[in-house]
């Protein structure tokens, strides 16, 4: 039963009660992988939390892709209590994957900043109305359907999700440049790594949601600042 | 009240500690009644204890 | 069993008999001795240092014979009460008047060799028996060669094997040479539904067998399992689809058959001869082991605490009751639940304990003890 | 706040612990972290002296937080939050940290490395602590009477074992007459007994007691509330009636399965007349003997097939005690069994099988790829004999299909008025299939009989008398206790947006339709946390683990040294 000693255990009292949100701060702390373990599908002793779970898991995932960040670095797994021996199995073989990935981007000097604004804009991502109204309404969608009774097909919803999960990182990276100082679209497309065209679009979005106003205009080039 | 309730104990004894002594004594325990609860092995469990997993949904005996 | 063992209410008297019950529904004195454990039970904390240090190693009865443990001892590793136990047949300070390593090492000064049996007096208003079952012992059903093949097993000795803190720590090796089991036969209805030794059905074994032969997938994708069954009895909730599980998922092989003889050949493999009783021909299936569903028997005590307790036993030897009262005894004011009133799985017990329950607290609860005529 | 003063326990749990932790220098440690103001090592931290000497320092240091560095909360939780009460330090400002089971055991042979990690998970519970706050447990009253839905074997028993114990129950029944399946039976196994009369017996003895309530022909209208505080409003005709109880037994029973007459041809040409259903002839027997001279039965007719894959439990067993009265009255009747398994467990029923043999019943078995058919041409069933490699003809006068319990046609209605789940096959889902065969996920409501799955008359009244047993356990006690790890709504960000009604799987947190935001009944919740990870507007957090003490603890464990 012997295992590296590399873990630090959290606990709750049903994986249903796991956000996002604190799976990306573990990593934003500087956590190398977040190994997040519920009990057996079918077994929930509440019911369904572990279910509710692997949607978030798998949103997690999705928005660490999004980020150029490994998703193997996250992983759910299904254990029962009476399953020690699994435990084991599933520790050693999730610090394995994550060796194989490597150390956490967060403990490296030069990409420390960088790394942690994406994670800090992934954060405010995981906690924006959008994304988390899609997931908690996922299964509702595909097994009951929408407001008007259709029901939606597993992939369409997929989609939706990565679209969302790439609209609002993308929106969240652009408000985290414009907090440190006003700057233009072409400044934040390099410092972003987006393309220009794409900055603009959301730049007009938020705009119009009052989030961000033109600070001045400079050589015919609006520069950016947050409201 | 008749003489005879008068003499009712408000204990139970609970022979044997597996799986339905344990059940029959929470119930009994829960509705506030004192139970004695008797195994002749050193630990309560009975024979589900021994068990691996249980059927018909395989998890654990524990 | 952890709730059990923490609940206010709830007395446990673990490592203990009862004696003698005198008295009527209402009003029970029940004498109970508790056995010495020759350990402070308020004291010791089960932190191992004595079972690690005893010198005397003896078959774990837990493990089913398969697996030692030391004389000083706790019944298995999440018993409760956690506490050490000294079994004094088989300690070296009871039989030679030296030792006392266990005392020496205990930093708590929990063993005490002058612990005496100490007679127990309660007062119940009613008495809830639920004392299980035992297993059937096979070895003189001489056909299936139980006790004289090493790769002939119980099912529950199999439980012991496969299970994750048994004795082979899950890993299904069987016991002549520690090779992976690979190719498993499992035979059903070994010594019940039988005039010559139990007539009645064990109820449980059918669904056992599947589950034993799904966990000996899990833990080794090449594991194939047949079970040889004479009417596959699945009747609870959800166990047809458990057993379509098994066939589809898990590729047990289902034969309908009767086993006539085990013999072995020089690897020790077992090699089953069955009747297939459908096509009424004779078989030989040479596997890797062997596991015996043994029926479960009324515990060899029973006679004794029916006796004591002043209640029947019915033919087969389970507590008697009555169809229409499953859970009222032939005396008032004691009730039982469980395998020891005859065949039941988990939920039926769990189900029927709480009956007792229901029972036991009307006796108590109820305006006159006449109204128990249900 | 006041100012932190945090207490920090570490345990050798004997050698445990401290075989294999260097357990001074973690408490040593911990001395170093911010608002600790005492740290000690116990050997025993849970035996007697170790938590006296826990209280001692809570009262000498004037502690407001305890952290205990030992084994598992499952098994000393309740020690050590009890040592706090006693020192009147609220019960949830004790927090536990885990060393034997994540640290210990699992890194015997990592000494030094175990010991580091053994600090960072203190550090991690201390930070932790830090962001606790108290918390009270709740009593809710309990109203002291009982529903029991269903007035079948199952239901009579449950509400005679209810009145007897002295509760006030109501037993509703949609039929004009108790009895349910019972009713139209003729004799029962294995006793033999009338049913009729063994109905009588049971009735009887109910109406003996002047605090159960029977109300026949009458349906639930609707169902309100939870445990301890059910509103029931039961609708007799045009009448309405409203009873207030504190738990309910579901007890609504099945029905024997009736193939469409007009479909008679896919189900072995069923016609009611000569092929019949096993439950029409215990009305055939119950009206008088058996004329007719060769019967066939035949077992498993709609059941263990792909559309109803499960065996129904009691066809067997119910087919041969009528094949053994049929026999018994004239012993000239050939009586045909064809089966597939032999359902007959247990001791008695086994016995039955034995004497069914010998009183010259004919068993013969099928296999499932081959099923029987009925020529009603011939007046023959052809069985496929397995061994004989062919078809066999056995001429009939009468065709028995020992049909499978099916649920009631009105099950999605009362599954929706309670809130409990069914299966695939309509019958009710209870909270754990061996734990808690008689309960449901949701408090309250607990269920017994063929509701739950096709059981005989033993079984249902073991399976009453014990949701009796469970229904009448926070009745007798007068109160329900909720422990305060719940969900709460900050109702400033609530949008009421009903996402958390949505996926509440105990239906315990609801939009208040005036206030339009999300209200939690505190007695329902279970603290499982799926609403507040699915809020939109991050507005609602579980007590006791709210993401600031969930955040402290992440903090703590990557803090650079």
């Amino acid at each position: 039963m012997q295992h590296p000693t590399n873990t630090r255990t959290i606990r709750v009292l049903c994986t249903g009660q796991v956000d996002p949100t604190y799976v990306l701060k573990a990593l934003k702390n500087g956590a190398d992988g977040v190994l997040v373990i519920g009990c057996r599908l079918g077994e929930c002793h509440y019911i369904n939390g572990n279910y509710q779970a692997r949607e978030k898991i798998d949103m997690t995932k999705i928005m660490l892709e999004k980020a150029g960040i490994s998703s193997k670095r996250v992983e759910m797994r299904f254990i029962s209590s009476a399953e020690g021996n699994k435990y084991i199995e599933a520790v050693k073989e999730f610090t394995d994957t994550v060796k194989s990935v490597g150390p956490s981007p967060v403990r490296s000097k030069e990409k420390c900043e960088s790394i942690k604004r994406i994670l800090d804009a992934l954060i405010a991502a995981a906690s924006e109305f959008r994304l988390r109204a899609i997931v908690a309404k996922k299964k509702k969608m595909i097994e009951e359907g929408n407001v008007y009774n259709e029901k939606i097909p597993q992939e369409e919803i997929e989609k939706v999700i990565d679209n969302a999960v790439n609209t609002e990182f993308v929106r969240k990276l652009i408000v985290s440049c414009l907090k440190e100082k006003p700057q233009s679209c072409m400044d934040i497309a390099d410092k972003i790594e987006v393309p220009s065209a794409l900055v603009l679009s959301h730049l007009s979005y938020l705009r119009r949601k009052n989030i961000i106003d033109v600070d001045r205009v400079k050589e015919r080039v609006p520069y950016y600042k947050i409201i | 009240m008749k003489k005879e309730d008068m003499k009712k104990v408000g204990a139970i004894a609970v022979i044997g500690g597996g799986v339905g002594g344990m059940q029959a004594s929470l119930d009994l325990a829960d509705s506030g009644f004192k139970v004695y609860l008797i195994d002749t092995k050193p630990s309560i469990g009975g024979m589900m204890s021994q068990l691996d997993k249980t059927f018909p949904t395989n998890d654990c005996a524990m | 069993m952890m709730e059990a063992g923490r609940h206010p209410n709830i007395n446990l008297l673990a490592y203990s008999e009862v004696k003698s019950v005198k008295g009527k529904a209402g009003d029970f004195t029940v004498k109970v001795i508790k056995k010495a454990r020759y350990v402070n039970e308020t004291e010791c904390t089960a932190c191992g240092k004595c079972f690690e240090k005893c010198p005397k190693k003896v078959p774990n009865e837990f493990d089913m014979g398969h697996g030692m443990r030391k004389a000083i001892y706790l019944h298995f590793p999440q018993g409760i009460p956690a506490i050490a136990t000294i079994d004094k047949d088989n300690c070296f300070y009871f039989s030679t008047g030296k030792c006392r390593v266990c005392e020496k090492f205990c930093e708590k000064k929990a063993i005490d060799f002058d612990q005496k049996d100490e007679l127990i007096t309660l007062r119940s208003g009613a008495i809830v028996v639920a004392t299980g079952f035992d297993v059937y012992d096979p070895t003189h059903l001489t056909q299936y060669g139980y006790g004289k093949y090493k790769n002939v097993i119980t099912a529950l000795e199999y439980e012991r094997l496969i299970c994750a803190f048994g004795p082979k720590k899950g890993e299904l090796k069987r016991p002549s040479d520690e090779k992976h089991a690979e190719v498993l036969g499992y035979i059903q209805c070994v010594g019940s539904r039988s005039l010559k030794d139990n007539r009645y059905c064990s109820s449980v074994c059918c669904m056992h067998a599947t589950k034993e032969a799904m966990l000996a997938k899990e833990h080794d994708p090449k594991a194939k399992s047949y079970i040889f069954y004479t009417d596959f009895r699945a009747v609870g909730k959800g166990f047809q689809k458990y057993i379509k599980r098994g066939e589809e998922d898990y590729g047990i092989k289902y034969i309908r058959s009767r086993v006539a003889e085990i013999t072995e050949d020089e690897e020790k493999n077992p090699i089953i001869w069955y009747e297939d009783t459908v096509s009424r021909s004779v078989k030989r299936k040479k596997v890797d082991l062997v596991v015996l569903a043994t029926t479960l028997v009324p515990r060899k005590d029973a006679p004794a605490l029916a006796k004591v307790l002043g209640i029947e036993l019915d033919d087969c030897g389970f507590f008697n009751t009555d169809p229409f009262t499953p859970t009222d005894t032939t005396k008032k004011g004691i009730f039982v639940c469980g395998y020891c009133q005859g065949p039941l799985d988990i939920p039926e017990s769990v189900a029927q304990a709480s009956a007792a329950a229901e029972r036991a607290a009307d006796v108590i609860l109820a305006g006159s003890l006449c109204s128990q005529e249900r | 706040m006041n100012e932190l003063r945090i207490g920090v326990f570490v345990c050798n749990c004997g050698t445990n612990i401290g075989g294999f932790i260097d357990v001074p220098a973690v408490a040593e440690y911990a001395k170093t972290l911010k608002g600790v103001v005492f740290a000690q090592t116990n050997l025993f931290s849970c035996s007697e002296s170790g938590t006296t000497s826990i209280k001692e320092a809570i009262r000498e240091n004037n502690l407001n937080r305890v952290v205990v560095a030992a084994c598992t909360p499952l098994t000393h939780e309740p020690t050590f939050r009890a040592a706090c009460m006693e020192e009147g330090l609220n019960q949830f400002l004790f927090e536990f940290v885990n060393i034997r089971e994540h640290c210990s055991w699992v890194h015997m042979q990592q000494k030094e490395l175990a010991t580091e990690k053994a600090k960072e998970l203190v550090r991690m519970g201390v930070a932790r602590a830090a962001f606790l706050e108290t918390g009270e447990m709740t009593d809710v009253d309990v109203i002291p009477s009982a529903l029991v839905l269903g007035g079948g074997i199952s239901g009579i028993t449950a509400a005679t074992a209810l009145g007897g114990i002295g509760i006030k129950t109501i037993l509703v029944e949609k039929e004009k007459k108790l009895g349910g399946i019972l009713k139209d039976l003729y004799k029962l196994y294995p006793t033999g007994e009338d049913a009729s009369k063994f109905l009588d017996k049971k009735i009887k003895s109910l109406m003996k007691f002047k605090n159960v309530e029977i109300i026949t022909s009458t349906e639930i209208k609707t169902i309100e509330g939870y445990i301890g505080n059910y509103t029931v409003t039961v609708k007799k005709g045009e009448k309405e009636k409203e009873y207030k109880v504190g738990s309910i037994v579901l007890a609504t029973g099945a029905v024997s399965y009736e193939p469409d007459k007009s479909k008679g041809k896919d189900f072995f040409n069923f016609d009611g007349k000569k092929i019949i259903s096993q439950f029409q002839l215990e009305n055939k027997l119950k009206k008088g003997a058996i004329k007719e001279k060769n019967i066939v039965m035949i077992l498993c007719a709609g059941s263990r097939t792909p559309e109803r894959i499960y065996c129904s439990r009691i066809c067997c067993m119910t087919s041969i005690k009528n094949a053994l009265l049929i026999k018994k009255a004239n012993k000239d009747t050939e009586v045909t069994i064809v089966y597939r398994d032999l359902q007959t467990y247990g001791t008695d029923y086994e016995e039955e099988l034995r004497k069914s043999k010998q009183a010259g019943i004919r068993f013969i078995r099928y296999n499932e790829v081959k099923p029987p058919t009925v020529d009603t041409k011939k007046k023959s069933v052809m069985v496929y004999h397995e061994l004989l490699g062919r078809d066999i003809e056995l001429p009939y006068d009468l065709v028995v299909l020992a049909t499978p319990l099916v649920s009631h046609a009105d099950v999605e209605n009362i599954s929706q008025k309670l809130k409990v789940p069914v299966d695939e096959h309509g019958f009710f889902l209870e909270a754990h299939v061996k734990l808690r065969p008689l309960e449901f996920a949701t408090d309250g409501i607990f269920l017994c009989g063929c509701a739950h799955w096709p059981a005989d008359i033993t079984e249902s009244i073991s399976q009453a008398l014990g949701a009796a047993s469970k229904a009448a356990i926070p009745l007798l006690m007068g109160k329900v206790t909720v422990e305060p790890i719940i969900s709460y709504v900050d109702e400033d960000k609530c949008s009421g947006c009903g996402i958390c009604e949505e996926n509440c799987p105990y239906g315990a947190i609801k939009k208040d339709p005036e206030k339009k935001k999300a209200t939690v009944t505190a007695v329902i919740c279970k603290g499982c946390g799926i609403c507040a990870t699915n809020c939109p507007e991050q507005a609602i957090s579980i007590k006791h683990y709210k993401p600031e003490q969930v955040f402290a603890q992440l903090e703590a464990a990557f803090k650079e040294e």
